[in-house]
């Protein structure tokens, strides 16, 4: 499954696929098997980033592409560890803020204080900053 | 069709019925009339309850029933359930 | 733009901000059947009955067509009423919907539009509502999730305006907007309250020889839903069409007062043209893939394409004139239909587009492209094209297909 | 339960004006008619009423007439229950938030057996379940007669019907009528019902009784049609009469799902030498005609079986001991 996400500051008008994306984040890192998710990564200056505990280098020989610069972050991992359920969307979304820093750490924890009752959004602010600080690149 | 329908301007919206059915008389249907023999009926009422088209009515002031012919279709049930035989149906 | 109500950004996708416009717009009766995309309206909307956030007697009925049922009687009753449906689920419907304009119920439902089987495909397109675009209900297609959340709030006013009385669909496409995040303006509830009112009634003559409200009440009967014979069908017709005329003023009344309130607007309510006072050539569309033409237009402008853009905001009752007024000058038009009308040569918004355009002293050429069918992506790449088709068409004078599948395999 | 017993004399209900009013075009001698005068006649309030499409509904509401001093709303075939459903939500609501007089209004849903037993049944199973406070009328004359006969789920065994017609080879209507009020005392609802119009006392008691009761009632009505069953006008009230008497339509209530026979049933299972025969009332009926052949006559005696079995399998229900088997 594929979903795609817009950022802007600009109010966004597109509604369709992203066919050219900046970042592309893997949450599933058995789908890099499969699935070529560096197609359609832009030329120049972008990032792929892997839920996964091995090194960049390592995943970047299975990526098979010269494209942009690999990232690794132990999603899977984090998230057992601190919520103990595999959700790895959070972790990864603390990963893509510190690669792409399109938003600062603060914002992103207050808009998880916003969505969340206390308890809840404290385990996954942790799970986040967790992300943030262990995202190993190239 | 007839010159006395209304148009599209002059009618409420969805339908809403403007007559009562009580202005519809279908009286004129029957072959058949009720006739009752005042001797024999014991004014048991059966007859008011068991008419499909409220034909049948007591009245209070007079202390008895009343057949409103308007709407009488003549079909015998008031005749049939009458337990005096007090009505019978004839020719309308 | 005058000063506005305040406002809050929250981001939800569209299926929550139908539900959040519901929520305020002080609903009575909400009686639905899920379906996807739909089902986060109805889940979320269950979850503010269950909080004790609205005061709504919401059914979950055991089919869509006992959904519209329930709302046209809870309608007829005096309620405001508000549903939600898709795909398979309003063409169950489909009798209902018929019965309800027949009845004068101003319902509200948002449809999130979605393919009809077969195959089964859960996924967006128009060919739901187009199906439904005789049955006598105004609709009205969004483009993105804030204009969802907008035009619910609106169609209360409308359905229940006196010189309406019609039932109203707002169409969000399936996924793109129902389940796509957006950032949306989201008034006060006081502020919807206050632009909502209150539902009124009409006055209707009844058997009594009086005349009351028009709902079920007990003090004052009044026999709703009766046989119409020949003598008198045609006459309740002719009065629906009049009803949709009236919607043609009362929506573009309604999107300058929500204008003035909170600063958006939706081009007239009708129709929305963007670039298009000197634009040569031009795309006709409905929905979310408007906002992917207008990137596009924006790009063709810088390379000096004179594109431009017209988008059909409410396709019941049809806003002919203002097309025809919006696309005298244009030398050739694309107009995309996201359904099919099988052997009908070309959609449906295809055909009367170019009716419209008919009467005008000198006619643009009238393209189609069917497109989107089951959720199929559009990209820009495929709007350039359509764009560069019409290109070709003004240089050659010539129009080689008239009906074009956009984003099929050949 | 609250029991209205001993409002309804012959005198209550003549002088109780009728809210269901003469000048309807139903055919003469159409008990569904009378039906519906006694349910109306039953009626403590405030009511509104909701009715499927059928004979009674084309014929009591052709534009501009109505029959109804009630509120009244008809919306499709199928729609009764789910109608009665919006009704009543709408009136909970907007006597909630003030909008309407503070008072109870009771809903009535009326529709046939094909607005019951066959299209209808998916939305009156679904209200049910729902718990809807509401009355469900099925005036019950055993085939689409709006549409001229056609056979229905409540079409008798042996039946001939425009769509089960006796011929050479069919005799008739194969299947057997679907056990309707079972089916809805299935469902845990408060109260279910039959009534026969002849029996009108117990008819009306029934009626008030479903209205009177929080949540939903189902009344099943037997309610012959003459044009349909080629049966004479002035016989349509004994018909239902003789319907009891032979068992073929019991009388009986089942209150929270304990059932208990009505008296007129009682009467015949105290003394089992009352119960008539089938051949009795199927004979009154040109419907059954063809049964009164030497190549059919084997049908009658399986009626007749039938009828015994169910009313056995009823008088268990009831607690009562079903006498022995018959020879």
């Amino acid at each position: 499954m594929t979903a795609f996400t817009r950022i802007s500051t600009e109010p966004i008008r597109i509604h369709c696929a992203v066919y050219n994306p900046d970042v592309v984040a893997v949450l599933d890192p058995t789908l890099l098997k499969t699935v070529n998710v560096a197609d359609g990564l832009i030329e120049e200056g972008g990032n792929i980033i892997v839920n996964s505990k091995e090194n960049p280098a390592e995943i970047r020989k299975v990526l098979n592409t010269t494209k942009g610069k690999v990232w690794t972050v132990p999603a899977s991992e984090i998230s057992m560890k601190i919520l103990g359920i595999p959700i790895t969307n959070t972790a990864m979304l603390g990963a893509v803020a510190r690669v792409t820093k399109i938003v600062s750490l603060e914002t992103v924890e207050k808009m998880i204080n916003a969505r969340f009752r206390p308890d809840v959004a404290e385990k996954n602010f942790a799970v986040v900053k967790e992300a943030y600080e262990g995202v190993k690149s190239e | 069709m007839n010159s006395k329908d209304k148009s599209w301007k002059e009618i409420s919206p969805a339908g809403v019925c403007w007559k009562s059915s009580k202005t519809y008389l279908t009286g004129d249907w029957k072959s058949f009339t009720p006739d009752r023999d005042v001797k024999k009926c014991t004014k048991c009422l059966l007859c008011t309850i068991y008419c499909p088209d409220a034909v049948i009515h007591w009245n209070a002031e007079k202390d008895d029933i009343e057949f409103d012919m308007n709407f009488c279709k003549g079909c015998g049930i008031c005749a049939n359930e009458c337990p005096t035989k007090a009505i019978v149906m004839k020719i309308a | 733009m005058k000063s506005v109500v305040k406002q809050e950004t929250q981001a939800v996708n569209g299926d929550e901000a139908v539900a959040l416009a519901v929520k305020q717009a002080d609903v009575d009766v909400v009686a639905a059947y899920p379906i996807t995309p739909q089902t986060i309206i109805v889940e979320k909307f269950s979850e503010y009955v269950s909080n004790g956030e609205v005061d709504t007697e919401y059914v979950c009925t055991e089919s869509e067509h006992s959904a519209m049922a329930a709302c046209l009687a809870a309608s007829a009753t005096g309620a405001r009423v508000f549903t939600a449906s898709a795909s398979a689920g309003l063409a169950l419907m489909h009798e209902m919907l018929f019965v309800t304009s027949g009845c004068r119920a101003p319902v509200v439902m948002a449809i999130a539009n979605r393919a009809l089987s077969a195959p089964l495909n859960i996924h967006g397109d128009h060919s739901d509502a187009m199906a439904e675009r005789d049955s006598g209900w105004i609709q009205i297609y969004a483009e993105n999730a804030q204009e969802v959340y907008d035009s619910v709030i609106q169609a209360f006013r409308i359905a229940e305006h006196l010189d309406v009385q019609l039932p109203v669909m707002i169409g969000l496409d399936g996924f793109t907007l129902s389940h796509t995040l957006e950032n949306v303006q989201i008034l006060t509830d006081d502020t919807v309250r206050g632009f909502v009112k209150t539902r009124q009634f009409p006055v209707v003559l009844t058997h009594d020889g009086k005349t009351f409200p028009f709902r079920l009440d007990p003090e004052a009967p009044m026999t709703m839903g009766p046989v119409a014979y020949p003598n008198y069908y045609f006459e309740f017709k002719r009065q629906q069409e009049e009803a949709m005329k009236n919607a043609m003023n009362v929506i573009q009344q309604i999107n300058d007062e929500y204008a003035q309130l909170t600063g958006r607007t939706y081009g007239d309510g009708l129709i929305e043209q963007y670039r298009l006072e000197d634009a040569e050539i031009t795309v006709v569309c409905l929905g979310s893939t408007a906002g992917t033409v207008k990137a596009v237009i924006d790009e063709l402008r810088e390379t000096g394409i004179k594109a431009g853009l017209l988008r059909i905001r409410t396709y019941r009752p049809f806003p002919a004139v203002a097309i025809a007024k919006a696309l005298g000058k244009v030398k050739a038009v694309a107009v995309m239909d996201r359904s099919m009308s099988f052997g009908g040569r070309g959609g449906a918004v295809f055909h009367e587009v170019r009716h419209a355009l008919y009467d005008l002293p000198t006619r643009p050429y009238v393209v189609n492209y069917i497109y989107g069918l089951g959720g199929r992506d559009t990209s820009p790449t495929q709007i350039k094209r359509v764009f560069e088709d019409l290109r070709k068409i003004v240089q050659t004078k010539r129009v080689e297909d008239l009906v074009h599948y956009l984003g099929l395999r050949e | 339960m609250e029991i209205s017993e001993g409002k309804f004399t012959a005198k209550d209900i003549a002088e109780k004006p009728d809210l269901f009013l003469s000048g309807h075009r139903a055919c003469a001698g159409c008990a569904p008619a009378t039906v519906l005068r006694m349910i109306m006649k039953a009626t403590r309030g405030p009511t509104i009423v909701t009715n499927a499409t059928g004979c009674m509904e084309v014929s009591s509401t052709i534009y501009p007439y109505t029959s109804w001093a009630t509120p009244w709303l008809h919306t499709a075939f199928e729609t009764a229950a789910a109608n009665a459903s919006g009704i009543e939500v709408a009136l909970k609501v907007l006597r909630r938030k003030g909008r309407i007089k503070d008072e109870q209004v009771d809903v009535i849903a009326l529709a046939g057996d094909g607005g019951t037993y066959d299209i209808g049944i998916q939305a009156l199973s679904g209200a049910v379940e729902r718990g809807h406070d509401f009355l469900f009328v099925l005036y019950d004359n055993e085939a689409y007669m709006n549409t001229g006969i056609q056979r229905s789920g409540g079409t008798p065994y042996g039946a001939s019907t425009t769509t089960s017609q006796a011929g050479s080879v069919v005799p008739g209507k194969l299947q057997q009528k679907k056990p309707i009020a079972d089916i809805m005392v299935a469902h845990d609802m408060p109260y279910v019902a039959t009534a026969s119009p002849y029996y009108w006392k117990d008819l009306i008691m029934k009626a008030r009784k479903g209205m009177e009761v929080n949540g939903p009632a189902f009344l099943h009505v037997f309610a012959p049609c003459p044009r349909g069953w080629r049966s004479d006008n002035a016989k349509s009230i004994e018909l239902t009469k003789l319907a009891v008497e032979t068992c073929i339509f019991p009388l009986w209530e089942a209150v929270n799902g304990e059932y208990q026979l009505s008296t007129p049933s009682k009467v015949i299972a105290l003394a089992p030498q009352k119960k008539k025969p089938v051949k009795e009332y199927l004979q009154t009926q040109g419907r059954f005609r063809h049964l009164f052949t030497p190549k059919n006559e084997k049908m009658i005696m399986e009626i007749q079986q039938t009828t015994d079995q169910k009313w056995n399998r009823l008088l268990k229900k009831c607690g009562m001991t079903p006498p022995a088997q018959a020879k």
